[in-house]
């Protein structure tokens, strides 16, 4: 059972991956990696379970609190000005 | 692709499947690492990076014929080269049979961390990480030299209206953060000292402590989290670490036994050792966690100066 | 006990691959984030009680706890950040709801 | 027979990649990502050299015979690290060069270069 939620995880994360190349926009982008950290902070405590050692729960705590400042980050820094401007440019 | 914002995008992408790929490969520790630098920081400094750069790439202009028949044959001559490598997973591989069986085997009774590879990083190879340490210092300053800029000191009238501004826009995130930031910093504390017994210890600790610096200083403004800490603080700590470190190295060379022996430290060479391993990891983290701030802070820094600069020059 | 465990684990396995599903084949932001931020809560919820019934001892649980209610905190709080950024920088203000909408969808085709 | 070495493959790729992105383009951002990539790969053949068939991560535990190679996992630890730091160095070098000739593309800097003498 926990090798098929790992299985069906590692599909999802194919899934996010191929939205984050096509990605039309900058947001799908992000979104991609939002939810491919997300997947890989379950894939992390999954993985910990079928080794048989689930003391390992710490990355995946890691996992959790670094994906959120990196979105922020990314977020914050998206929204720079630079970036509005290169995008008026081009309309 | 074109558009260097997908670049990075994507290699922050590659950086958490790597970090899964080597929790796979039982390199906990390792995951750690790569779970905090490679996921965050290095992403977060790219982008920083691209904003004070541009964002897309030129086409260029030559022929990428001649650079592919490099790779091709590089790559061909490598792969031959594994021909003689031994098998993945075999237990006979040379690596394995030289010094790792004494880690496994006797660090317990030298050591007595059960974590095997906080007792290799600190104690055996003490030496070795210290260097590493002094690298990541002098990167640090490196980036300090180049990229410091003379600060016009602004008043704090207008940093506040700026606040108050700000507060409006990003009132969820604030308040998420403000529960946040004190568990992040308090489970940085938790992984630099249970890093004897789990995963973790100074670098990981070190680079989490910065992560939730950053955020701070990304949510509430670089002028507010410069005010809360200070620059020329975090630097004496940079170095406060590294000294630490070397001192614990001198201290066990006066009391007459080798750089960085810690069994001295102690009259019970095991409590010793604990003691030598707990100060390095300190050392450490304090040099890690300063280095990343201060290498954020100054790419960070320059970039709101370019844009005031730029500000004033369309005015 | 187990019996539970296993339906939960493939409750979350189904959410999952339903986001990734609604990820791939909406057709324009808004409505992916939509397919993503609502399963992603749930299905991370579902899986990870699924894995503390697996192990119900000390040590592991409160771990599993901690990373559900982070998890509980930060996909909504994400999601939002990156809506409103989304919102704040293609739409001009003032305007109707209905209109945003189109707007939204013409200039990200 | 020969599937016992796919991870030196893998690696080789990844490397080749890197290499390539490196030796290509002529943007000096991409170039560090490409470093990152070649980095990233060195790493992967350390530690999938580390990993033994049925060893466990190497945290002494009871019950457990068999450990992966600790070695290896202790020198990519601080390696990430470093490199983290002097991927910084890099980026901080090219926002400088930035400043100074007002492009970070190879083949406009060297024009500037050249104007010069």
């Amino acid at each position: 059972m926990l090798i098929a939620a790992t299985i069906a995880i590692l599909v999802v994360m194919i899934m996010a991956i191929v939205r984050g190349i096509m990605g039309p926009t900058l947001y799908d982008r992000i979104l991609a990696v939002n939810m491919f950290g997300t997947k890989t902070v379950l894939l992390i405590s999954l993985l910990g379970f079928v080794m048989g050692r689930p003391e390992f729960l710490d990355i995946a705590i890691v996992y959790a609190l670094i994906n959120f400042i990196s979105v922020i980050g990314v977020l914050h820094y998206s929204d720079a000005s630079i970036f509005k401007r290169s995008d008026q440019q081009k309309k | 692709m074109k558009d260097l914002f997908a670049v990075i995008m994507l290699s922050g992408i590659y950086g958490l499947l790597s970090a899964s790929f080597f929790v796979s490969m039982d390199a906990v520790d390792v995951a750690f690492t790569e779970a905090s630098v490679g996921a965050g920081i290095s992403t977060l400094l790219m982008l920083v990076a691209i904003t004070m750069t541009g964002r897309t790439e030129n086409p260029s202009r030559h022929k990428p014929l001649l650079a592919l028949a490099v790779v091709i044959v590089t790559g061909s001559l490598l792969i031959y080269g594994t021909l003689d490598m031994p098998y993945f997973g075999s237990a006979q591989a040379p690596i394995h049979q030289h010094v790792a069986p004494r880690y496994i085997n006797d660090s317990m009774q030298e050591v007595g961390v059960p974590n095997i590879v906080t007792s290799v990083l600190a104690s055996y190879r003490a030496f070795d990480t210290f260097g590493e340490v002094v690298v990541i210092f002098t990167a640090g300053m490196g980036v300090l030299a180049l990229l410091s800029a003379v600060r016009r000191p602004r008043d704090v009238a207008e940093i506040d209206s700026f606040n108050k501004s700000m507060y409006e826009e990003h009132l969820i995130l604030r308040i998420v953060a403000k529960m946040l930031i004190p568990f992040i910093l308090l489970f940085a504390l938790y992984v630099q000292f249970h890093g004897d017994y789990g995963p973790g210890g100074g670098f990981q600790a070190g680079v989490i402590f910065a992560a939730a610096i950053i955020l701070y200083a990304m949510l509430f403004g670089m002028n507010t989290a410069r005010r809360v800490i200070n620059q020329s603080f975090i630097q004496l700590f940079a170095a406060i670490g590294v000294l630490l470190y070397g001192s614990v190295g001198v201290i066990s060379l006066l009391n007459g036994k080798n750089f960085l022996d810690y069994s001295i430290l102690s009259a019970d060479p095991i409590a010793g050792q604990h003691l030598g391993i707990l100060l390095i990891e300190l050392g450490v983290g304090f040099t890690v966690a300063s280095v990343m701030v201060i290498i954020f802070f100054n790419f960070a820094g320059r970039r709101n100066n370019q844009q005031n600069k730029e500000n004033n020059d369309s005015c | 006990m187990n019996i539970s465990s296993v339906l939960l684990l493939l409750i979350g396995s189904f959410l999952c691959i339903s986001g990734g599903v609604g990820i791939l084949r909406f057709p324009d932001f808004y409505t992916r984030m939509h397919a993503v931020g609502v399963t992603e809560t749930l299905a991370t919820a579902m899986i990870l009680i699924g894995l503390m019934l697996q192990n119900p001892d000390g040590l592991v649980v409160v771990k599993l706890m901690i990373i559900l209610l982070m998890t509980l905190f930060i996909s909504p709080t994400a999601s939002h950040a990156l809506a409103s950024a989304a919102v704040h920088n293609n739409l001009m203000p003032e305007l109707d709801n209905k209109e945003d909408n189109k707007k939204v969808k013409s200039s990200n085709p | 027979m020969l599937m016992g070495l796919y991870n030196y493959w893998i690696v080789v790729v990844l490397m080749m990649v890197g290499f390539y992105i490196v030796i290509a383009h002529g943007n000096l951002i991409k170039k560090i990502v490409g470093l990152s990539i070649f980095q990233t790969s060195v790493f992967i053949f350390y530690i999938s050299m580390a990993k033994v068939e049925g060893g466990t991560a190497p945290i002494l535990a009871e019950g457990i015979r068999q450990y992966s190679n600790p070695l290896p996992h202790v020198l990519i630890l601080t390696a990430i690290v470093v490199g983290i730091a002097t991927t910084a160095l890099g980026l901080a070098l090219a926002v400088r060069i930035k400043e100074a000739y007002g492009s970070i593309e190879e083949e406009d800097i060297q024009k500037k270069d050249n104007l010069d003498c």
